[in-house]
Parts: structure tokens; C-alpha cells; sequence
């Protein structure tokens, strides 16, 4: 049973610039955790720090009863996976593999069977005797993965170590990791800035940015309730259609002036402070035709993306200047420039403080 | 087509380029064939090949001693100057160790003419009786050289070196065996230039091995200019001696192909 | 205690003495042919006396650096030194050099051999023996005596001049064969060293002196300023441009002895010993065809190295052994033989060596009456000096008047710092 | 406040430099400050004391000769254009070499060979070969009706001799250490402006050289100071002459303190020139430090 805990951790660089900011969350044993947030926003480093790779200006790291933050990255038995892989480029696959079994002086019939085993598994066993230079970027993937498998270590820190692959290998290994983590039992902390890796995979995401933590949980749970707006920006796809507007209270009626929305107040429970907000709605939740809770939208077809399976509709609320995106799952259903109506879920809408971009708390 | 004609056209500039470095040299071997007499010969004249030079640099004067003096002390000199450049490289590259002031003042104890302090030294090595001993030559070599090339290093450590220092560290390597497992390999060309640099400049010193040597460990410097004597240059003898002084060349090129011309491919990064 | 003392006395006394009977010598010698020739006879001295010699050789410009660590340290690796002309100043002047004369009394070692001049160069200062002298490096006037016995030669140089073509022995006579023999049998009258410090100051002392010149009078008041070494200055320069070749301005002795010994010069002012050289087939084109004689009007300049025992010397009686050894009539006589340039006038009139070495009789004219170089404590300063200025007036930076004047202030501050100037 | 991990990173830099200090400190240290101390006494090897204790005598007296302050301006214009001709030239070689890849090998062992001559005896095949007439040089330039040149005997062709001489001998080092550089430069961004459509020219631009910046300030920095401490060519090929015209700063310490054997005066120079030396390499220093 290990848990790993961060307790108030912090990295400072060069005495001002603040990569993390006393940052604290717990991961469970045999946890999917996901560092998800834009480059810069510290994730790296966070893993870094928990892998000993850099030290922390301040806060302690637990594994399990350990105290390890001032432990020799050695000494704490995680395996790192680089985005840019990391491999040694003067040794070849083999060696790359057996690397820190020999150092921990295993036995060599030992290091034999690993390598033949985490080679079938991430099918490089055609490839051992060669040099990282003369594999292609999936290999090198798939070697920089088997170099931390053979360690059978306490956790895996994997540091958006598909960014480097393409889309269609990318989804190919995503599967795979899926499968290792499940085989293998153990703690994952994976970092990605990409939201559909994070919601495939993890069972916990932590979303950060700016060196702080936004906001932790379930995928299900970050998505259908992000605490801000920069949560519910980011775990959306294609976009999040989010709108400023100002708001006007009337009876029973509310008014977002910016597209002449008009919804009942029964769906709006929430103290404001200001006469603006901001509102979200997701694409998917944005409907053709008419269902319970929902509202209709004048607006006119502007661009239609076809991606196959389904059509990014993005539309212009009539006599508004704000763009709408949605998804239709039909194809070839619409031309540009014709009208339509489109149905907000009014239970999916979420809004959020002008100032604070905190999510509004319903007012039972 | 385009890249073919550039190709060639380095070609030409690369063989003229070894011509002005190689002739002069040719015609240093001719002359260490010949004697003295048609060596200055103008219009120069065929002559019949003698070896009578290669003879007596070996039995005149003792060059087979001052060519095994060079390479002990020019081979260890390189030998513990380039781990130890390679460490503090390292060292000031990754933790920036003593600051600027360290490196500038590494850096400054080389501005002084060796002539101003070789004369301690001799003071010093008297009393240790490390006069004329391989010992005190190699110590003053290093302390010579030992600066340029660790100042040469510190550039080698780029950050992709440390990228995959770092994966070796958590991969279980200690501080010191990511240090010689994985940088110093990775730093090859480097160390390799630099190695060829410190054994250049040891087998070329002249002022420390002057005053500090003696019979017993005079280097081949001492036994060149023994040939400038003052009844004129022996420049038959001269040149069959440099011929010979040129050969360790041939030894390195084995490591100057593998480590140099090749360059370590450090593809694998990206 | 006392017993102690005595046996401690009588202990030591027995290892020097056992010490004394067979040693290593160690000395630093230049790799000139004498070098070589007393390594050779060697292995008389050691059956002679039991002593081992080792000879570390090295250049002439590597010999004073290497030696002067070593001196100015208590306890010196060297047991024997030969000491340049251009040093003794300076190593009498720092206590480096051991008195000989107790040894040369007690041992009955007969100094009169050798001509006064070569004494006072490199035997005594100021009435110490330091050092008995080794071989010399005199000055003369190496020519061409096949073009002089040319008989069209004499022809066309008596109807150029009106006097007979010979051995020159005015200095008038000699700037006229220069100017005779230009692109005239050869390519060039005279061929100079030029280069600076030793070569050009060295070469331009035996102009000095031929044309009546001196460096200072009796009282190292300069007297560089004369008229006769304004002149001299002048015949420097006029041979070195109109009689000489492209760049002797540059040239060292090497070059300018190849430029003899290719057989392109009919003269050349230097060195005695080059003689065996031009005799050398594998080194000359001019086998036969050249003379030795005395730099004309008396020009000869005087160089000599002499033997010193340094004070730091551990076996300083086993040193002087050897010394007594190499300056020896029959050793001397050897190296003569062998083609050395010894210092010992009996070598000169020695049948056997005359026989061989026909220019020795030359050599005696020229020791005879060689002239010395200052010697004083800086010396080596001052032919820096010289060399720096005499170069500047050859390329023409400086006027002969501006070079000469600063050569005679600086020899006289020199002097004044050394203290050999009197009032 | 640092952490226990900070305390043993620093104290692994401080293990892996202090071998090289301690020896650096150990042998030279010492003879510093005795030269420096000795710079303020009339110390001279004749009168080994420190008994005459002369102050600032001996920079004041170095600061009037005239000679010292020739040979600072002919060391200053030695180095300067020694440094940049080796290093443009030894640049385009070394980028030349990098980019071929037959016959490599021949080329760099035949540049290599020039640096294991020492340059005693560069110097004394120079000065045959430049003979005015027994010299190669002379003769191929007759073959072709040109006038012999004098190459040593002229105060303007001696330093241009010189020039050629050095960078004949050591142009290479500046190869050997650029070559190390370039052959370090990964291959990708390279081929990624390739695919971009950048021409040659650009590539150099904008890859070539950030990567190579602090390789070639380091090159230059070390040739310099090589550089401002020859003397042996000059020393064989010269000395210093014709007149002062090749007399560089290095050669006049060396005759300060072998043939004047006044070693207080040689070390205030040594120290002025330390000084001077240090004035020009802190740009250059400063300049490598904003690149970290």
C-alpha cells in the first residue's frame, strides 16, 4: 500500500520565478493520476520534484510512510518516462533496458528474463541490438516505456511521454498504457497537457495551472463539474463556447443580454455579486431539436467542419456577434448561411463569477 | 546536381587547404634524406635517398630517450587532466560551482608568462626532489593545461546531456555513476578534442621541461632545439626528427575517426 | 662528546674522500663539436681518475636558462660548467663561480698557455682565476681564395683599383674586394648576419674595431660616438645593402654561413671555427676553395667560452680534476685533431695539428690579437641593445647618429649600474 | 533556505572541482604571489634577496620604457589579427569538414600534423624554406618572375611572415576545437529547416551558430591567451626584429628575466600584462556568461 502525498510543495527558481506554488493533493495506490494543464503551468516540475529530479524549495513528499523529499532520485525507486524519451543514445536497446537492473547489481539471468518479457510485451524484441538512433519515434516510445517497466518500480512518472508520437500511434499506445496499468497494479502519474489522454486514462485528474492546483477528481467529475472557469475551458472538445454577458433579473425571467437569452429563474439559483457573468455551455450539449429543459436559439450556419463522424456546426446567434460551436453527428445535413434553431441544455449550463471565474454555487 | 557541384567545390578548397599545411612538411621529409649541403640547394637538385639522419639523431643524441620522455609525460598528462577537466566541466556547467570568480580566476592563473613562474617551481620541486623526475613534469603539465580544457568542457554539457543524465539518475544511477555511465560518454567528441589538446600542448611545452627536466627526462622540445646549435641548424637532422615527431599522429587516427569525424549521434534525443 | 665529534669527523672526512674517488659529474654543455669530441675521449678521464661524466647537451639558447635555476639554488646539480664570455660579469657578479687560483697554485697548472686576451676574457676577473679557457669562437674574415688566386680576377681588380688582389689585410683593401667580387665570379661580396641581438652585434664589434673603433675607454667612459664608429656603421650598412643579399638583415649565422657555403658569397666576417664546416662536403659546396685570416685593420673580435667550477658544485675537486684533465696538452691537442677549437696556444704551433688544420696558423694571427667585448656584469643587456639599435639603423628606423648615441648612453648607464664606471 | 538534496548537489560540485583546484592553487598559487611580491623589490637572480624593498619602482619603470609599450601595441596587433584570421578561416575549414563525409579522415590527420611540431622547430624550417636565396619560397616565386621576397629582413613583411607562420601552425587547434562543436549539433534542426526551405546561408544563421556560440567563445578565448603568450617564434624566427617590429610581449619578459635576469621587473610586467590581458578577455567573459 503505497500512497504518495505532497504536502505544501513549492519550486522557486532563480529566487523569483515561481514554477510551483505550495501545492498538496494525495494520490491512492495503483492510481492513474493525471497532471493535466497548458505548458508552464508546473506540471512537469511537480513530477520532477516528486521524482527527485529537481529539488523543492519547500513542502515534503510522502511515499507511502517515507518521507522521500530529500531522498536521492535513486533512492526513491519511481521510474521516469521523458517526453523526448531520454534513452542513452551510446547504448543500445538492450542496454538501455538493463541499465538499472545493473546497477542494482540483479542478477544477469534475471535482467535476461525482464528484457525478453517487457520486450514481447511492447513488441521491441526485434529491435534490442539496435542503437536509439536507428529506431523510429513509436520504437523509441515503446523503449523509454520498457526501460521503467523492467524496474518494477513503486510508481511511474510519466511526463507527456505521447507528445512526441503521432495521432494515430498516440491512440494506439494510450490503449496500451491503459492495458499496462492494469496488468502491472501500480501508481501512474502521468502528465499531459492533452485533456483527451487525461480523460481515456486517468481515474484521477489534477488540473493545474500557473503553478497551482484548480481543481481534483474523477474525470467524470472534473468534467461535469469543473470548480472554475479555466477547468471547464480546458476538458472541453472541440471548444467550450463560453460567454460574457450582462445579465439582467426580471420576475421570473433572466435575461443574458449578449444573445437575447431569456431563461426562466427556476434554472438560475445562484447570488451574484455583479450584473456579469460568464456562462458555458458545451458543444455536445447544444441540441437540433427540441427536448425537456431546454431553450431555443435562433442562429445562422457559418462554418461547418466535417470530421467524418460527426460535423463541428459553428453558428452565429441571430442579431449577436457571438459564435456558437456544436456537434451533429449527422454529415452533410446543412449548408452554410442557412438558418436554424438550436436547443442549450439549460441543466448543462454553468456559470461562472466575472471576477473570481469561480463557479457559481447553486442556492438551494 | 547542385549539391554535387558544392560538394566538389569543398573538395577543392579542403585539398588546397591540406596542400598549404601538407607541403611544407613534404618537403621537411625530402630534406630529412638528404644533407645539409643539398638540402639548401636552389635550384633544388634530385639527390640520393641516404638515412643517415634517422641514424644519427639516434646515435649522436639521444632522441629514442626523449621520445619515450614525451609520450610518459604527454600521456599522463592527458590521462589525469582529462578526467579531472571533465569533472570540473561538469561540475560548473550543472551546479555552476564557485561562480564566475572560480572560473575567471582557473582561467587567469594562465595569463602569466610560464617564464615568471617557473622559477618557484623549480624552488619548490627543489626541495621536494621532484626535479627531473616524470612526476614533476606531468604535475606542472597538468597544472598548465588542466584549466584550457576544463574551460573547453563546459560547453560540451548541453541540456539534453543532463535530460538523460537526469533518466539515468532515476533510473538508480548515483551522482558520480550517471556522471561516467552517461555524460562522459555522451561528451565523447569533447573529451576526445580535448585529450588531443592536452597531449598536443604537453608534447610541445618547452620552458617547464626545460628548467624542471634533466638528462634523465628532457622531452623531445629540449632535443630539437639542441639542434640549433651555435655552429648553425642541423636541418637534415632536424627534419628526420620532426618526421619522426609527427608519427603519434598516426596513432591517434583510429580514435579521431571513431570519436571525431563521425560525431555521436545524439539522434535519439528528438 | 668529544669522542663523538672526532668519530663524526673522521666519518665524514672517510665518505668524502671516498666520495672523491669516484663520482659522477654532472655538467650542462652545448652541443657544438667540442662537446662531442671530449665525450668521445671520455673514457680516458674515467680510467685516469675513476670519475663518471654525464654531459646533458642542449642548445645554446637553452643553456643559460637551464643553468642559472640551478646556480642560484644552495645545493646545485652541477659540478662543472663551461661558462660563455657574455656571462662571466654576470656569474662573478652573483658569487657563482668557484676561485680557481689555490687549486691552479697547489697544483702547478701552467695559465701562461693561454694568449692574455683569452685569459682576461674568460680566466680572471679583476685578478681572481674563475675558470681556465675552453675554446674560442674568435672572429675572422672567411673568403674565397680560389677567386683570389684567379688570375683574371687579379687582372681585373688591379686595373679597377691599382693594387694587387690578396689576403686583405687593411680595411680599405677588404671594402674594395667586397665591392670587386658583387655580381662579379659570385653573387655577393659579403654576406652578414644581420639578425639581432648576437649575431649583428657580434658581426658589427669587427667593424668597429677594424675602422679604430672602441666601445669605452679605460674608464667605461662610451665612445661609441667617434667618428670611426660612425663610420663603421656606415661599411655595415653599405655592405649589408649593396653588397650583400636580400634579407641578410635577418639572418642568423646559419643562414648566412649556407649562403657562404652554397658558394654565393666571396666573404664573410665570423666565426673561426665555420672553417672545418666549409670543408664539410655534406654541408658545403665551397670544399677547398675557402681562407681563414684576420678580420683586416685588426678587426678580429675575441669570444670564448672558459671552464668554471660552480660554488654550489657537490664535488668540486673531482671538477677541477676533470678541468685539469680536458685542458691538458695532449686532450687539447686531440680535440684539435678531431677539428675542436681550443683555447691553449701550444695546440697552435703543434706540427701535427697544423698539418691537418692548415687555417690554425690564421687562428694564431687572429687569438694574437682579438679584441675583447665589454664584459661586465650586463653584457647580455647591452648586446641586446646593441642588437636592437645596430637593426634599427640597418632597416633604416633610426639614423646612424640616433643608434649609435643611444647604444653609447645605454653602455655607459649599464656601467654606471654595474659600477665599472668611474668619473 | 535550501534542502538537504541542494546540500549534497553542491557539495558533489565541490568534490568533482576541488581535485582540479587544489592542484591549480597548489603549484601556481605560490609562484603568483612570490612574483608578485617580488615585483615590489629590486629581486633580481644575481641578488636573490628581499632586501631592497623598492615600492612601485619597478611598474613605474616599466611604464616609461618605451621598448615594453612597442611591444604591447606589436602584441596587441599580432593577436588580434592572429585570432580572427585563425578563426575565420578555421571556421569555414571546420564547417567544410563537417559537411563531407569521404576522405574525412585524411584531411583532419593532415591538419593535425602541424600541431605536433613544436614551434622551436617551426620556426627553424620556416626560416629555411623563407631563405631569401636558398629557400623553397624564393625559388617556386622565381619559376613564376617574381623578385625574391624579403620575408624576415623587412619590419612589415617580417610581422606578416610571422602571422602566416602562426596561423600556419595553428590553425588547426581552431579547427580541431570547432569541428568537436559541430559535430555535437544534433542532426533534427538541421533537417527540420531544411523541410522548411531554408538555404544553406540561413541554416548557418540560425542554427549553426546559437549552438556553436559558446564553443567559439571559449575557442577564441583560449587561442587569445596562447596567442598573447608566444614567443618562440619570434624567439627563432626574429627575435623581435628587424628593429622592434616583431618583438611581442611575451619574448621581452623572457629576456627580462633569462638575460637581464631581473625577475622583479619581469613579474611587473607579467603583471601589467595580466592585467591587460584581463581588461580584454572580461567582454568576452561576460558576453559567456549571458548565453548560460
Amino acid at each position: 500500500m503505497q500512497k504518495i502525498e505532497i504536502k505544501n510543495l513549492s519550486k522557486t527558481y532563480n529566487k523569483n520565478i515561481v514554477a510551483v506554488n505550495n501545492i498538496s493533493f494525495e494520490i491512492d495506490d495503483k492510481d492513474f493520476f493525471v497532471l493535466l494543464g497548458p505548458s508552464g503551468c508546473g506540471k512537469s516540475t511537480t513530477l520532477r520534484l516528486i521524482g527527485g529530479l529537481e529539488n523543492c524549495t519547500q513542502g515534503n513528499i510522502i511515499l507511502g510512510d517515507k518521507d522521500i523529499t530529500n531522498l536521492d532520485p535513486k533512492d526513491r525507486d519511481l521510474a521516469f518516462v521523458f517526453q523526448n524519451y531520454a534513452l542513452y543514445p551510446h547504448m543500445n536497446v538492450r542496454k538501455n533496458l538493463s541499465f538499472a537492473l545493473k546497477l542494482k547489481k540483479t542478477s544477469p539471468k534475471i535482467i535476461e528474463s525482464k528484457i525478453s518479457e517487457v520486450s514481447k510485451l511492447l513488441k521491441i524484441n526485434e529491435v534490442l541490438e539496435r542503437k536509439p538512433s536507428e529506431l523510429s519515434g513509436g520504437q523509441r516510445q515503446r523503449v523509454a516505456l520498457g526501460r521503467a517497466l523492467v524496474r518494477n518500480p513503486k510508481a511511474f512518472l510519466l511526463d507527456e511521454p505521447l507528445s512526441n508520437l503521432d495521432a494515430r500511434l498516440r491512440a494506439i499506445m494510450r490503449t496500451e498504457l491503459i492495458k499496462i496499468h492494469k496488468n502491472l497494479k501500480r501508481t501512474f502519474i502521468y502528465v499531459t497537457h492533452d485533456q483527451v489522454e487525461a480523460m481515456t486514462m486517468a481515474n484521477k485528474i489534477c488540473i493545474m495551472n500557473k503553478g497551482v492546483i484548480l481543481q481534483i477528481g474523477s474525470p467524470k467529475d472534473v468534467y461535469e463539474n469543473p470548480n472554475c472557469l479555466f477547468v471547464a475551458n480546458f476538458l472541453a472538445n472541440p471548444l467550450n463556447n463560453i460567454i460574457k454577458t450582462e445579465i439582467k433579473i426580471d420576475n421570473n425571467n433572466i435575461l443574458f443580454k449578449k444573445i437575447n437569452l431569456l431563461i426562466n429563474s427556476e434554472n438560475f439559483n445562484f447570488n451574484i455579486t455583479n450584473n456579469e457573468i460568464y456562462f458555458s455551455i458545451r458543444p455536445e450539449h447544444i441540441y437540433l431539436d427540441k427536448r425537456p429543459d431546454t431553450i431555443k436559439i435562433d442562429s445562422k450556419i457559418e462554418v461547418l467542419e466535417n470530421l467524418g463522424h460527426e460535423t463541428i456546426v459553428c453558428t452565429k446567434i441571430k442579431d449577436t456577434n457571438e459564435i456558437i460551436y456544436f456537434r451533429d453527428s449527422k454529415n452533410n445535413r446543412f449548408k452554410p448561411g442557412e438558418d436554424i434553431s438550436i436547443y442549450f441544455d439549460l441543466k448543462k449550463m454553468l456559470y461562472f463569477d466575472i471576477n473570481t471565474e469561480l463557479r457559481l454555487i447553486e442556492v438551494k | 546536381m547542385k549539391k554535387s557541384i558544392l560538394k566538389i567545390l569543398s573538395h577543392l578548397i579542403l585539398i588546397i587547404f591540406s596542400l598549404i599545411i601538407i607541403l611544407p612538411l613534404l618537403w621537411i621529409l625530402r630534406n630529412s634524406f638528404t644533407n645539409k649541403l643539398n638540402a639548401y640547394k636552389i635550384p633544388p637538385e634530385f639527390s640520393p635517398i641516404i638515412f643517415d639522419n634517422y641514424i644519427e639523431i639516434f646515435s649522436k643524441y639521444p632522441f629514442d630517450s626523449y621520445f619515450i620522455n614525451s609520450f610518459v609525460v604527454a600521456f599522463g598528462t592527458t590521462i589525469i587532466s582529462l578526467p579531472l577537466a571533465a569533472f570540473i566541466a561538469y561540475a560548473f556547467a550543472k551546479f555552476n560551482t564557485g561562480g564566475k570568480q572560480l572560473r575567471l580566476f582557473l582561467l587567469s592563473t594562465q595569463m602569466i608568462p610560464p617564464i615568471i613562474i617557473v622559477l618557484p617551481i623549480f624552488s619548490i620541486y627543489l626541495s621536494l626532489n621532484l626535479l627531473n623526475t616524470y612526476l614533476g613534469l606531468i604535475i606542472a603539465h597538468i597544472t598548465i593545461i588542466l584549466p584550457f580544457l576544463s574551460w573547453m568542457l563546459i560547453s560540451f554539457y548541453s541540456r539534453d546531456i543532463f535530460m538523460i543524465e537526469a533518466a539515468a539518475r532515476s533510473d538508480g544511477a548515483t551522482r558520480f555513476q550517471a556522471l561516467y555511465l552517461i555524460c562522459l560518454p555522451l561528451i565523447a567528441p569533447g573529451l576526445i578534442a580535448a585529450g588531443l589538446l592536452g597531449f598536443i600542448l604537453s608534447w610541445n611545452e618547452f620552458i617547464f621541461v626545460l628548467i624542471l627536466s634533466g638528462k634523465a627526462t628532457s622531452t623531445l622540445p629540449i632535443g630539437l632545439s639542441t639542434l640549433s646549435t651555435h655552429r648553425g641548424v642541423e636541418i637534415a637532422l632536424l627534419a628526420a626528427a620532426t618526421t619522426l615527431t609527427v608519427l603519434p599522429a598516426l596513432i591517434l587516427l583510429p580514435f579521431i575517426k571513431k570519436y571525431l569525424i563521425k560525431g555521436l549521434s545524439l539522434g535519439a534525443l528528438k | 662528546m668529544k669522542y663523538i665529534k672526532i668519530l663524526f669527523l673522521v666519518l665524514t672526512i672517510s665518505i668524502l674522500s671516498f666520495s672523491s674517488k669516484a663520482v659522477t659529474l654532472n655538467a650542462i654543455m652545448e652541443n657544438v663539436p667540442d662537446t662531442h669530441f671530449i665525450k668521445e675521449l671520455l673514457p680516458d678521464f674515467t680510467a685516469k681518475t675513476g670519475h663518471e661524466v654525464e654531459m646533458d647537451i642542449m642548445g645554446y639558447g637553452e643553456m643559460h636558462p637551464k643553468m642559472v635555476p640551478s646556480l642560484t639554488s644552495s645545493t646545485g646539480s652541477i659540478d662543472f660548467m663551461p661558462v660563455d664570455f657574455y656571462w662571466v660579469g654576470e656569474f662573478a657578479r652573483a658569487g657563482w663561480m668557484m676561485p680557481l687560483d689555490d687549486m691552479i697554485a697547489r697544483d702547478g697548472f701552467d695559465t701562461s698557455v693561454y694568449f692574455d686576451s683569452m685569459m682576461k676574457l674568460v680566466g680572471e676577473v679583476e685578478g681572481t682565476t674563475y675558470m681556465l679557457p675552453f675554446y674560442n669562437y674568435a672572429m675572422g674574415l672567411t673568403y674565397r681564395k680560389d677567386l683570389v688566386a684567379d688570375p683574371s680576377h687579379q687582372a681585373g681588380f688591379k686595373a679597377k683599383y691599382g693594387m694587387d688582389l690578396k689576403e686583405p689585410t687593411s680595411w680599405d683593401e677588404y671594402m674594395k674586394q667586397v665591392s670587386y667580387f658583387t655580381k662579379n665570379g659570385t653573387e655577393y661580396g659579403v654576406v652578414n648576419q644581420g639578425s639581432k641581438a648576437d649575431p649583428i652585434a657580434m658581426e658589427w664589434s669587427n667593424y668597429l674595431y677594424a675602422n679604430g673603433g672602441r666601445f669605452h675607454d679605460e674608464n667605461w667612459h662610451g665612445e661609441l660616438t667617434s667618428d670611426a664608429a660612425k663610420q663603421a656603421l656606415k661599411d655595415y650598412i653599405h655592405n649589408l645593402q649593396d653588397h650583400g643579399p636580400v634579407g641578410a638583415a635577418s639572418f642568423s649565422f646559419d643562414e648566412a654561413f649556407n649562403v657562404a657555403a652554397q658558394g654565393q658569397a666571396y666573404s664573410y666576417l665570423t666565426y673561426n671555427w665555420f672553417m672545418p664546416s666549409y670543408e664539410d662536403s655534406s654541408q658545403s659546396a665551397v670544399v677547398g676553395k675557402m681562407a681563414l685570416a684576420p678580420v683586416p685593420g685588426n678587426g678580429s673580435l675575441n669570444g670564448a667560452w672558459g671552464w668554471a667550477i660552480p660554488t654550489s658544485s657537490p664535488n668540486a675537486e673531482a671538477a677541477w680534476e676533470f678541468i685539469k684533465w680536458v685542458e691538458s696538452p695532449e686532450i687539447v691537442a686531440k680535440r684539435a685533431l678531431m677539428g675542436g677549437a681550443p683555447t691553449r696556444s701550444d695546440a697552435f704551433s703543434n706540427p701535427e695539428v697544423l698539418a691537418k688544420y692548415p687555417h690554425y696558423d690564421a687562428l694564431n694571427r687572429i687569438l694574437a690579437s682579438a679584441k675583447n667585448f665589454p664584459v661586465f656584469t650586463y653584457t647580455p643587456q647591452f648586446v641586446e641593445v646593441m642588437g636592437t639599435e645596430l637593426s634599427k639603423a640597418v632597416i633604416g628606423e633610426k639614423s646612424i647618429d640616433d643608434a649609435l648615441a643611444t647604444m653609447n648612453s645605454e653602455l655607459e648607464a649599464l656601467a654606471k649600474k654595474d659600477g665599472v664606471y668611474k668619473n | 533556505m535550501s534542502n538537504n538534496l541542494d546540500l549534497s548537489d553542491r557539495r558533489f560540485g565541490y568534490i568533482l572541482t576541488a581535485p582540479t583546484v587544489l592542484i591549480i592553487t597548489l603549484v601556481i598559487l605560490f609562484p603568483i604571489c612570490f612574483s608578485l611580491i617580488s615585483s615590489f623589490f629590486d629581486y633580481t637572480l644575481i641578488n636573490k634577496s628581499f632586501n631592497d624593498f623598492i615600492g612601485i619602482d619597478n611598474y613605474i619603470n616599466s611604464f616609461k620604457d618605451e621598448q615594453l609599450f612597442n611591444s604591447i601595441f606589436v602584441t596587441i596587433y599580432f593577436v588580434i589579427l592572429v585570432v580572427l584570421l585563425e578563426f575565420i578561416l578555421g571556421f569555414f575549414i571546420a564547417l567544410l569538414l563537417n559537411s563531407i563525409t569521404r576522405f574525412k579522415s585524411i584531411y583532419y590527420f593532415i591538419l593535425l600534423l602541424p600541431l605536433l611540431i613544436n614551434p622551436i622547430v617551426v620556426g627553424l624550417i620556416w626560416r629555411m624554406f623563407l631563405h631569401p636565396q636558398l629557400g623553397i619560397f624564393n625559388y617556386l616565386l622565381s619559376l613564376i618572375n617574381i623578385e625574391p621576397v624579403n620575408w624576415l629582413g623587412d619590419p612589415q613583411m617580417a610581422f606578416i611572415t610571422i602571422i602566416f607562420v602562426d596561423i600556419w601552425h595553428q590553425v588547426s587547434f581552431m579547427i580541431i576545437l570547432l569541428l568537436a562543436g559541430l559535430s555535437a549539433i544534433p542532426k533534427e534542426p538541421y533537417e527540420a529547416a531544411k523541410s522548411d526551405g531554408a538555404n544553406i546561408y540561413e541554416c548557418f544563421i540560425h542554427i549553426t551558430l546559437p549552438y556553436m556560440r559558446p564553443v567559439i567563445v571559449v575557442t577564441i578565448l583560449i587561442r587569445l591567451i596562447f596567442a598573447i603568450k608566444t614567443y618562440d617564434l619570434v624567439y627563432i624566427m626574429t627575435k623581435g626584429g628587424p628593429g622592434d617590429s616583431t618583438d611581442l610581449i611575451s619574448y621581452y619578459i623572457y629576456r627580462s628575466a633569462f638575460i637581464s635576469l631581473n625577475l622583479g621587473e619581469a613579474a611587473a610586467m607579467s603583471l601589467i600584462l595580466l592585467v591587460i590581458i584581463i581588461i580584454i578577455t572580461i567582454p568576452l567573459f561576460k558576453y559567456m556568461n549571458r548565453l548560460d
